[in-house]
């Protein structure tokens, strides 16, 4: 047992630092370290920066196009990518359908997709939520009749993130209603310039725009789009959920985040002195770092277990759970620590480019939005009580 | 020792509930926040008309001379409905100040709904401490003034604001501090107006040589800015109650009629144990409200302070659970800007910040420990 | 809405305040102050003394031998009975059995076992629980079986607090194994010196012995000790579950408590000055005395509408898992204050007379067991998960 | 980098596991406690043959030149166990002041089992602050020492007594500190003796001129102590991980087989989720506590502070949590004396208050945030 990285470590972990402060774009940096908005353009630029590096599809193996890293790298990758002030991978393409495609596509479909997805040429969705079925995702609705080579898809997703710029979007649809809810769900790649695919935004309580209902009405999907066999699409989903899970709790984010509770709070005063110098919230910003720490030294054993062969299993729900709720804690300091300024709300000044002077301090106007937003986090991607649920049964045997 | 509403109060909750119910329906309330003013003209005639605003003034400034608790009943209620319409800013801040120092002829105009008022009370860098005021106020032949105030809420609508500005003494003595009322349309006044996250309207009002009018004695207005805010507490307090009141109803209707695996949310036995804790926190908040309400006009400021810190920190934390548990529970459609759920949230987190978050006044009360005349 | 005390209630709280004081006998009161343990002598000493004022049997109507208080009264004497180091007025006859035979029991039954109750000439205990059942009441299995005017009753209660010392035992017994469990039991008093009673202690692991088990074996009790009609014994019990709650959170004695941490923490140091100057510490107590005001605010509000004709309904679970919740975090603080002296355990240390000279300061000793023995408050009683479930099924309606 | 036991931690791992799974039974335990010496001496000799008292020294002191985590991996074990034996008094606090003072014919006789030591570091008034020590040494042709030693664990049977007193300095200061060696036996030593709540052995030790050993240098003790308590707070972080861990086992057999309402406890969601909860505490305690057990021996004294200190406030906490709820989970049979769950929750609670509480390691962590070497 040792915390001492190998000399091989250490210049990757140089590499992996050096790459990102060289080549993430000034302008790109600029909004993340200001929580502006990111736009369509400033992802792909991105992820096309990290696709050409070789390192955009960080958790695949080489010889699908990926870096074929060990755990370890791939935990120190996580680390110092957290650590920069770079947008995330949009997880869609690359830990999502991706995946999917390399455990269960066939060899025309991987030579298909997955270089595409690798490059960032093709932007994808995820069409899994309907209305009424949250955490309950086997009560799907969606329909799919084979038809002459095609489905014939109808039905409704929602909460679909960033379909609006979507290339492609990855269903589960009904194919059958026999047997048992589970049985008759089939895995679809569908393309979001078929005939009958419309999309209409959700707005959201923070104002933002990026989930959005897509409507499925008579779209033509060829077979071939079929991942796996008919039917056996539930098989899929659950591997999914269970895929890369030790990059779920986002400590990197977190940590970068806590930074900035305490740059803020060493910005701001309170009595005179800098709000960091004030016994309670120097005390709860201690209280988040040792959580975070406890988190971070349980990814870390997570990994070492799995470098030894042992790949995460259903443990790997508390490191949502955990993750969700340190995230979450922490756009709240953030809001307490601006004081009178969580108030104001000019959306144009979330945005890079907005002319006019702050509100306040330059930091105040995404905070409030952004907590309200990030209560999502413990709703989506199976829901804190979905997780504790897996935990008590498939860890605890409850 | 009865803490009830009176037969009087309990037909005052029943006239604002009925307002509430009958003409004020969410989407209405999404509208007045999207709109020019902010709130309903015409609403703020009818509330002027059935009393509303004239209830806590004496008499002789043509008030009906009602209690501070009966404002708290009042929002209350208004909190329950989520209504904009600015009652905490007008009548008991702005009202509450002009009738303290006696200028009952303002008083009147905000009884019978003429004037709107607001109360620039914050700074920039003063966080929650009423004493921290840099903006400065100089005597030559008339009062001016020069300084920032930051977050005024209801600034955009005012007639006339009322700020505070130091005529004496250090950044954060409690000497020295004046009121005066200024006028938005002054040269020396500029006004940025912006909506607030909770659907209410703010400005940051600027100060460059505005002409100020001294409101009461200079240098002494601390202890009054004080029970103002304490009263303003109390009312928010009694607000915030009331939505609470409001998110579990949606979360229990919710939770009733949504199905998840076959069964209904509200069947589930982990959201039924939460939404008790919830129940629990909600009642105790409207309790705690109730005294602070009864208690914000003590004459004993000691005892003022300490109850309106209490409700103020129980309030904070009460009102983060049931907003986070009700989003929680709402699942995908309480992040949605169309359920009122989420606006119900908004509020009732911005509720802590204002007038002192929960850290504030928790110190604030601990302070008080001291006193000898201090016992739990 | 007034929290002003009308002229009448300040004198009788005048009234109250000057009894408690002159009549708590000295020693009693310093083993309550220093959280000593109370013999079985300490508690009827002053029950007879309470007895003797009239006050014993304070929540009855005069006719029966209580003071006849409306509910503002009994919130003052409540509130007055807390502040004063007085023993607890033990509830198995005061506040249990005694109710039930008010509001069920025959004339005869009234006149034979109430006077005894309100002069504490007889000392009862509680026969509910059983080996298994918990909090699911209704599966109990002492079976009465009725033979020649006598029931013949066999079984095992447990839990039965200061059964050692009792009299009388009032039992929930199964009389019939027809329809649902709640409907064969009844509800039958029991005189202890009946032969075929066993009391066998059971040592909880704060090293207390103030619980028993109970045997039964072929204990002869007449058909005249049923209270209600034969099978009707659920009603009993539910009515007994929701008598007398306003003053089940116990606040006068939080409050006490409360001001021993004080008391405590302003002896204690830290770093040279009283912990009771330490900003954290400060923090934890004006957390808990706000919350305490809060309740105390809840039920003044419940009393109030009592006093207007509302009974208090299910909503009283609140005053149950909040009292208790309050009453374990103050165990919590006491032991946080003691800090390196929560450690030392010698049993006779708790008991008044003993001459040793204490280890570390005079009142550490207690407190750690105190706290232990305290979980049981969130267990027993209707344990805090079934009071969130009368909550949501009888207020909520979920 | 690898967080994980390496193959030969894992064999010591199981030799301790299979000691306490064959030769351990909870009956045992509880009459070890309740025996005169408090703990097994056979058992002792046990640890001594199979090497686990050597692990830890130098192997020029008749050590095996092992490290402080497999102490760490040693102690969760034993704490699954709920053991006795004072491992962490005479070998890890006692065995690591002689060690790092020289005094390695001392160290032999505890890697072979025949010297029992402990360590007196606290006052009746210096709650968890190391430096606070008012406890005198005089040097008039060898030391005399006066002072009061509290709560000092394993005093009773132990063959010497470390202590801390001020040769130089006023009451709080880190520099004038020193250790001696004290002889229980010595007249001007005296013992109270007494067991303690969560079943071990501790004793007041009065020195009235009692004659002292110097351990080290004069004064200069303070950084030793330091380290020797972190390494303690690493150790005992570990036995708290295993107590956890046992803990949630028993809880989920225990509501697995009671039966409430027809239904085993272990099906109603509620506690399925609490258990959940439990679970995320325990792995997160064993996973901090081993990020703690290695960097307890870091040259880097800030590192191995932070770590140890952040590890101590994480399981102060978890192991609160997990306790309290273990036994609200068994319900009645949690509050027995005759449930083994009872035992573990006291020995999980007084952990808290071992060498500082979580209010005192949060300070203590959270001044180190000025550190510019600090970053989460």
């Amino acid at each position: 047992m040792n915390l001492q990285e190998s000399p091989e470590l250490q210049s990757f972990r140089e590499e992996v630092r050096a790459f990102l402060a060289d080549n993430l774009p000034p302008d790109i940096k600029q909004k993340m370290e200001m929580g502006q908005s990111l736009k369509k353009d400033d992802y792909q630029r991105w992820m096309k920066i990290l696709a050409g590096r070789g390192w955009l599809a960080a958790g695949w193996p080489e010889e699908h196009g990926g870096p074929g890293w060990t755990p370890a790298q791939r935990y120190i990758y996580d680390e110092e990518y957290g650590r920069h002030s770079c947008p995330r991978v949009l997880p869609f393409g690359v830990t999502m359908v991706g995946p999917v495609i390399i455990a269960f596509g066939n060899e025309e479909q991987k030579a298909e997709y997955l270089p595409k997805i690798a490059n960032s040429d093709v932007w994808w969705c995820q069409g899994y939520s309907e209305p009424g079925a949250g955490s309950d995702l086997a009560s799907l609705k969606t329909k799919a009749v084979k038809e002459n080579g095609h489905y014939i898809v109808n039905g409704q997703k929602t909460w679909t993130t960033m379909a609006q710029y979507a290339d492609w979007i990855f269903c589960l649809v009904r194919t059958s209603d026999e047997g048992k809810p589970q049985e008759g769900i089939s895995f679809l790649l569908i393309d979001m310039k078929t005939p009958g695919i419309t999309v209409k935004p959700i707005v959201t309580m923070d104002g933002g725009q990026e989930v959005n209902e897509v409507f499925l009405d008579d779209v033509k999907v060829p077979v071939e789009n079929c991942i796996g066999d008919e039917n056996k699409g539930w098989t899929i989903a659950k591997y999914l959920l269970g895929h890369e899970r030790t990059g779920i709790a986002e400590v990197g984010k977190s940590r970068r985040q806590l930074q900035r509770v305490k740059d803020i709070a060493a910005a701001e005063t309170i009595d005179g002195m800098p709000l960091i110098e004030d016994t309670a919230f120097r005390g709860k910003i201690a209280e988040v770092e040792i959580e975070l720490l406890a988190l971070d030294a349980t990814i870390l054993r997570m990994v070492s277990a799995e470098g030894a062969g042992k790949p995460p299993g259903p443990e790997a729900s508390l490191l949502k759970i955990k993750g969700v709720e340190l995230q979450q804690a922490i756009t709240e300091l953030l809001l307490e620590a601006i004081g009178n300024y969580g108030s104001p709300y000019i959306r144009e000044a979330m945005d890079h480019g907005w002319n006019e002077p702050p509100i306040g301090p330059e930091y105040a106007a995404p905070v409030a939005p952004h907590y309200f937003n990030w209560r999502k986090s413990s709703i989506y991607g199976g829901s804190n009580e979905v997780q504790r649920s897996i935990i008590a049964k498939m860890v605890l045997g409850l | 020792m009865n803490l009830a509403p009176t037969e009087e109060q309990k037909l005052l909750i029943e006239s604002v509930e009925r307002f509430v119910e009958k003409d004020y329906p969410f989407e209405q309330r999404r509208e007045l926040a999207a709109s020019e003013l902010g709130y309903s003209a015409d609403h703020w005639a009818t509330f002027a008309e059935l009393g509303w605003l004239a209830i806590p003034f004496p008499e002789d400034q043509g008030g009906l001379g009602g209690s501070i608790t009966d404002s708290c009943l009042i929002a209350e209620q208004l909190g329950r409905g989520l209504v904009v319409e600015p009652y905490l800013w007008t009548v008991i801040l702005g009202g509450h100040l002009l009738s303290r120092s006696g200028r009952g002829d303002l008083v009147e105009q905000i009884a019978t709904g003429v004037l709107q008022t607001a109360f620039g009370f914050a700074e920039p860098t003063s966080r929650y401490n009423l004493a921290s005021v840099e903006t400065s106020a100089a005597d030559s032949g008339g009062w001016r003034l020069n300084g920032h105030k930051a977050v005024v809420f209801n600034a955009p609508a005012a007639d006339t604001i009322i700020v505070t500005a130091r005529t004496a003494g250090d950044p954060r003595d409690e000497e020295g501090i004046s009121l005066f009322l200024v006028d938005p349309k002054d040269p020396g006044v500029t006004l940025r107006d912006y909506p607030t996250v909770d659907g209410l309207r703010a400005a940051e009002v600027i100060l460059e040589d505005a002409t100020g009018e001294l409101l009461g004695d200079a240098g002494a207005a601390y202890p009054l800015v004080e029970e103002t805010i304490d009263r303003g507490i109390a009312v928010v307090c009694a607000e915030a109650a009331g939505i609470m009141h409001t998110t579990l109803q949606m979360t229990r209707e919710y939770t009733a009629q949504r199905k998840q695996f076959g069964v209904p949310l509200s069947k589930f036995q982990v959201l039924q144990h939460r939404m008790a804790d919830m129940f629990n926190l909600t009642e105790q908040s409207i309790s705690l409200s109730w005294v602070a309400a009864v208690k914000a006009e003590s004459e004993d400021s000691l005892e003022r302070a300490r109850a309106c810190s209490a409700a103020k920190v129980f309030i904070g934390k009460a009102g983060r659970q049931v907003g986070q548990e009700s989003i929680q529970m709402h699942g995908g459609m309480g992040m949605t800007e169309e359920m009122p759920i989420s606006h119900y949230f908004k509020r009732l987190t911005l509720i802590d910040t204002l007038f002192g978050n929960r850290d504030h006044h928790q110190r604030r009360y601990s302070d008080l420990l001291d006193d000898k005349r201090f016992a739990a």
